[in-house]
């Protein structure tokens, strides 16, 4: 045992035991959280692949669902959760330069604009309830000329937000994991990683509704 | 870490630039372009999506190696995106559905 | 787990086994090695689940009539393919060799992230748990493949259980491959440049490549099928508007970079193996090291050569066909060097090269048999027939797994400190040689001669084929039994290993005590040769 | 049983073709595998260590013009391959367009249900002339299936939702398996039967034999009557329905100002799902939706009879698709 212990650097704050310094650890959590984040493209890549075909194979069919989305909610949606990316790089900001209150601030204010987010989500799924536009056997559609076609793009319109849904739902529960930390001095300006890294979820996130909503929502929008 | 912090101003100007831009998208998807409302809006949301990569995400100042894996995710993406289509795009070039 | 430890003598120095004793030292140890073993445990066991799977398979073709029912028989090449694929092929290599010796083969402590790794595989088990509760539920029917609409609206079986299976396994894919990428760029130690890394390395970054980019598209399928299969919504039901041929080309996206998945990291065994029982440089070390990447990239864009008769665009198909032929080339390429590493070199008789010579052959036939299939005239006659059947054993079977049992052997003086009795190992080695090709050889022709996959009954004429494959099967199991039994008990009561048995080049054997410490070095290794410098050379000699 | 053989009886001239390339690329495996296990075992057995103790060898650390020699060299023998491969492909998978013998199968869980033309049909077996160009239409009713003919050498998964297609020239009387290649349930092993190819005179005396209910064309005007069609397709012009005369085969102008070819395709949707595309100038709603009233095979049938609406003099001339393909004897 006090062989292995020979070759072990002395500790920094937040160095786990198999780096040789927090350089290291840094480029490796970065570097491991893009890839996951690469990982995430591809997730959604299968759907957006699924999307890609049904909006090539029946155009008029996805146009005239896009009557049905609800813009507005849509448009508002984009605006906060833009709105939260940016106090979500302010919180890193303020981790970076060791302002634990600023931190903290920020980071409340990123989880109340997610929620703001899902919240209305919830409204619009409701609408869709109302509406019978929820793919299964209750589902119905006015068209009759698309009423097979709009329920195979309802089905990916609910698989790509709910997919995103959870990540934001995710993402809720990490930032709160954060808050914790932080108000438990958790964080220095030398060690702040895991806001780092969820800041880049949170991002990541955000860029996948960024194309989600012209692709659901406006596309098609004038017919 | 290794890098400065980047003053307040210029997420600032990202963030109006993201607002700007949603704005605009919406605007534009009421318009009557045919097929250019397809073009336009995806343009507009790379646009945005490369604002989030590069200044929120800061991968302007990361290593090589992290916007070799960001390169990389998004040709994997487009693999599948392309190769899929070729398939269906090309289903319809032979005659041969008029079988009888 | 404990149990299977050998009491350590006093005299042992500490080493990653007796560091530390109870069960919560394995089921929560966060070392790579540790963790190498909970994965090499679970990972047998699935090996022999999915084998008796495919012995039930093969005594029911001994008759054209069949012994069990329809059913039972779907179910049983079902879960035999499920449980072979996504819980032994796809983690075997990487996830217990890789695990134990990427982080010791580039000089480093530990994976990047040691918790991540403990978490994969409980996800492992988790995913396997779901699947073995479709298995006792009372099965699965679908194939491996799950093509809808048969899985989504036909099939009245566990297939939303299965398919969470494969899904919730598919996360500890992802996660080790993950690891592995993050560890090979920032864990090197000092010395030890890209172009100094044994080509163990490049053939598990490579993987890692495949595990990070393809999985995450095999989940969201089994997502949107279990979906469909609860609301049948139609995504892949053509009766209202969906396209049956979609999930197949979603499935495949995933499936088949996925059997390089499964392929690549035996290669990245044999280059070590080959060396080590040569004492000689890798012929060709650039080539050997970029085709695997090579492979990583071109195996994302041959999928739909799995669709030449499913009513795909015969010019995507004809794309497919072309790409298909490209990532022969790569392959080739290191059958070509690892013969030319044996030329002049001083080649031993050793049980694990005893395998590697197994595989170049096997391999061989089973890569050439490939280039039938890519050949899309000839794909339309042997497609879903038993000539996919028998290639695809002799690339996983011929191919990885005597891949994976020549690496077993390799470093099991390594992992467990002892030795395997070698007379043993070599006579089970041939047994598990005769009985492979005795099993999967007539499989070829049957193919030929038009005897469909996944038939429970078939016409009398191809009896006689069937009889030897069963035949085959039976030595075949016998030849896996036998190093189970015998390296069981030289784990326990082995002579004790010296710490480099084979005079092998390479950090873990060199720099790195048998068995190996918790922290696997007593001092930081430095790296100041080329991999395989088994000739001493000083100077590092560039090809080219 | 004969004498063994590794191929299967051959019953068409594209059977032999595919054998040649077969042939083909095992000689060349075959060469391959036969070079990697001699160099293999004649390296093993030469430079085989003889003492423990002998010396590291020198370190060969390659050569650049033998890299380039075995990924070229195999690349140039692999066009080939391919080359001759997709042209069989598209050979085989390309009907002529004249003067074929058209056969409708129709894959359920777990049967073949073939059609002939003038009527016949059977279940499971499947009766060819020799020396025609024969061409198979295939449905699913259900999951995918695959119809096989090994003595045929090819085989085409069969698709719920479509129409895929296949045709050869049957050489050589004789009986052959049937078999359904793509796993499709239960049944899956027992969905197989048998193709009988026959000469021109026996063909005609088996057709002889009886046809149920007439042609398929006199089936689907059947049919056309039964569902109500006629009263307003054919005799009512300028009334609510468009007239299906001259029609098949043909750009529609449909309501919302996009032309589609009045293809089989076009007619299977236009009776299951008749608001899906409507023609310029009729109203939506009007026709009952049959999705779910017709099974394949009746479609099948008023495909065809919309077909004889239009004769095959008026259709526009077909180009392209002839040129890679064999023209038949």
């Amino acid at each position: 045992m006090a062989d292995s212990e020979a070759i072990l650097a002395p500790q920094e704050p937040g160095l786990r035991h198999h780096f040789d310094d927090s350089a290291q650890q840094l480029e490796s959590s970065t570097l491991g959280m893009w890839v996951f984040l690469v990982t995430e493209v591809m997730f959604f890549g299968g759907m957006f692949g699924a999307y890609t075909v049904y909006r090539n194979m029946y155009p008029e069919a996805f146009a005239s669902t896009s009557h049905f989305m609800n813009v507005t909610i849509g448009a508002i949606n984009t605006g906060v959760l833009i709105f939260s990316s940016f106090t979500m790089v302010l919180a890193v900001r303020s981790a970076q330069l060791g302002q634990k209150k600023a931190l903290i601030a920020f980071l409340v204010l990123t989880l109340i604009l997610g929620c703001v987010f899902l919240s209305l989500k919830y409204v619009e799924y409701h609408e869709k309830w109302v509406d019978h536009h929820i793919p299964g056997p209750g589902f119905q559609y006015a068209d009759s000329r698309y009423a097979h076609q709009a329920q195979i793009l309802f089905y990916l319109y609910f698989a790509m937000t709910g997919m995103h849904a959870i990540h934001m739902i995710v993402g809720a529960g990490l930032l709160i994991t954060l808050i914790v930390m932080a108000a438990r001095n958790r964080f220095t300006s030398k060690w702040y990683t895991p806001v780092e890294m969820i800041g880049l979820y949170w991002h990541f996130v955000d860029i996948v509704w960024i194309f989600l909503f012209p692709l659901l929502y406006l596309i098609g929008h004038t017919k | 870490m290794t890098h400065q912090a980047v003053p307040v101003k210029v997420y600032a100007a990202v963030f109006g630039a993201l607002l700007v831009l949603t704005a605009t998208t919406v605007a534009v998807s009421k318009l009557e372009l045919g097929e250019y409302n397809f073009i336009v809006a995806m343009t507009i949301a790379v646009i945005k999506g490369t604002l989030v990569v590069m200044f929120f995400m800061d991968v302007r100042r990361a290593s090589s190696m992290t916007k070799l894996f960001i390169g990389a995710g998004f040709f994997w993406l487009a693999i599948l995106l392309v190769f899929l289509l070729s398939d269906y795009l090309s289903r319809g070039w032979l005659l041969n559905i008029h079988w009888l | 787990m404990s149990t299977t430890l050998p009491l350590a003598p006093t005299e042992t120095p500490t080493n990653y086994l007796n560091a530390d004793y109870g069960w919560k030292s394995w089921l929560f140890a966060t070392d790579h090695k540790r963790i190498a073993l909970l994965y090499l445990f679970s990972i047998t066991a699935f090996f022999f689940v999915g084998g008796a799977f495919a012995v039930a398979m093969r005594i029911n073709l001994l008759t054209p009539d069949g012994i069990f029912t329809h059913d039972t028989y779907n179910k049983l090449f079902t879960m035999h393919g499920i449980i072979m694929v996504f819980f032994f092929l796809v983690p075997s290599i990487p996830a217990t060799l890789g695990n134990f010796l990427v982080p010791m083969m580039i000089g480093a402590r530990d994976l990047a992230f040691p918790r991540i790794n403990l978490l994969s595989w409980y996800i492992y088990i988790v995913g396997g748990i779901l699947t073995l509760t479709a298995v006792f539920q009372g099965g699965v029917d679908t194939g491996w493949t799950f093509y809808a609409p048969f899985s989504s609206s036909y099939s009245n079986t566990h297939v939303i259980l299965a398919a969470m299976g494969v899904f919730v396994s598919g996360f500890s894919s992802i996660l080790t491959g993950l690891n592995f990428i993050v560890t090979i760029h920032t864990m090197r130690a000092p010395g030890m440049t890209w172009n100094r890394l044994p080509l163990f390395i490049w053939g598990h970054y490579a993987t890692s490549l495949i595990q990070v980019l393809g999985t995450p598209v095999i989940a969201i399928t089994m997502v949107l099928l279990g979906l469909e299969r609860v609301l049948h919504a139609g995504i892949f039901d053509p009766t209202v508007g969906g396209d049956p041929i979609l999930f197949q080309h979603l499935f495949w996206f995933y499936s088949h970079p996925a059997v390089y998945i499964m392929i690549l990291p035996g290669m990245a065994v044999i280059s070590e193996i080959v060396t080590c029982f040569s004492r000689k440089a890798i012929f060709g070390y650039n080539f050997v090291a970029y085709s695997s990447i090579a492979i990583a990239v071109f195996s994302f864009i041959v999928w739909g050569h799995h669709l030449f008769v499913s009513g795909q665009s015969m010019y995507a198909s004809m794309v497919f066909s072309f790409f298909s032929f490209l990532v022969a080339i790569p392959s080739a390429v290191k059958v070509f060097n690892w013969t030319a590493t044996m030329y002049k070199g001083s080649v031993s008789y050793d049980t694990p090269m005893l395998y590697a010579f197994g595989f170049m052959g096997l391999f061989t036939m089973g890569g050439l048999t490939g280039l039938f299939l890519a050949t899309m005239a000839i794909d339309v006659h042997v497609t879903d027939t038993y000539f996919v059947i028998a290639h695809f054993h002799y690339v996983m079977v011929g191919g990885m797994v005597m891949a994976y049992m020549g690496g077993i052997h390799f470093w099991f003086p390594k992992i467990s400190g002892r030795l395997y009795p070698e007379g043993w190992a070599k006579f089970a080695a041939l047994l598990v040689f005769a009985g492979f090709n005795l099993t999967f050889f007539p499989q070829f022709i049957l193919g030929y001669q038009g005897m469909p996959r996944r038939y429970a009954h078939y016409p009398p004429e191809f009896q006689v084929l069937n009889v030897m494959s069963t035949a085959g099967a039976s030595i075949l199991a016998v030849g896996y039994l036998i190093p189970m039994i015998y390296l069981a008990w030289a784990w326990r009561y082995g002579p004790k290993s010296p710490q480099n048995p084979w005079k092998a080049k390479g950090l873990e054997w060199e720099q790195s005590p048998t068995p190996p410490p918790t922290f696997n070095f007593e001092h930081q290794p430095v790296v100041t040769e080329p991999a395989y410098n088994y000739s001493g050379e000083e100077q590092e000699v560039k090809l080219g | 049983m004969g004498v063994f053989s590794i191929f299967p009886s051959r019953a068409s001239v594209g059977a032999g073709e595919v054998d040649a390339l077969y042939t083909f690329l095992l000689v060349v495996g075959g060469a391959m595998t036969m070079l990697i296990f001699a160099s293999v075992f004649f390296f093993a057995v030469r430079y085989r260590r003889k003492s423990p103790n002998d010396p590291a060898p020198k370190a060969i650390h390659g050569s650049l013009p033998l890299e380039v020699a075995w990924t070229v060299g195999p690349f140039l023998v692999m066009l080939v391959m391919f080359g001759w491969g997709t042209k069989l492909y598209f050979q085989n998978y390309t009907p002529p367009v004249h003067d074929t013998l058209d056969i409708y199968i129709t894959g359920k869980q777990w049967m073949w249900k073939v059609q002939y033309p003038t009527g016949q049909r059977e279940i499971n077996e499947l009766h060819v002339p020799m020396g025609r160009a024969v061409k198979l239409i295939l449905a699913s009713e259900d999951v995918v299936h695959s119809f096989y003919v090994p003595a045929l050498r090819l085989k085409h998964d069969v698709v719920p939702g479509s129409y895929q297609t296949f045709w050869f020239e049957p050489t050589e009387p004789g009986r052959y398996h049937i078999f359904c290649a793509e796993y499709c349930g239960t049944g899956h092993s027992d969905m197989g039967g048998w193709m009988t190819v026959m000469t021109p005179s026996d063909y005609e005396n088996w057709l002889a034999g009886g046809s149920g209910g007439g042609s398929m064309v006199e089936q689907g005007a059947k049919l056309f009557q039964q569902y109500g069609c006629v009263t307003c397709h054919v005799t009512d012009h300028e009334g609510r329905c468009p007239s299906l005369l001259n029609v098949f085969g043909r750009p529609v102008v449909l309501d919302d100002g996009r032309t589609v070819m009045a293809d089989e395709a076009y007619v299977r949707e236009s009776i299951l799902n008749p608001n899906a595309k409507v023609v310029k100038g009729y109203k939506h709603d009007i026709m009952p939706v049959f999705e779910g009233q017709i099974g394949e095979e009746g479609l099948l049938q008023l495909i065809v009879y919309v077909k004889s609406l239009s004769p095959p003099a008026a259709s526009p001339p077909k180009p392209a698709a002839s040129a890679a393909q064999r023209s038949p004897k």
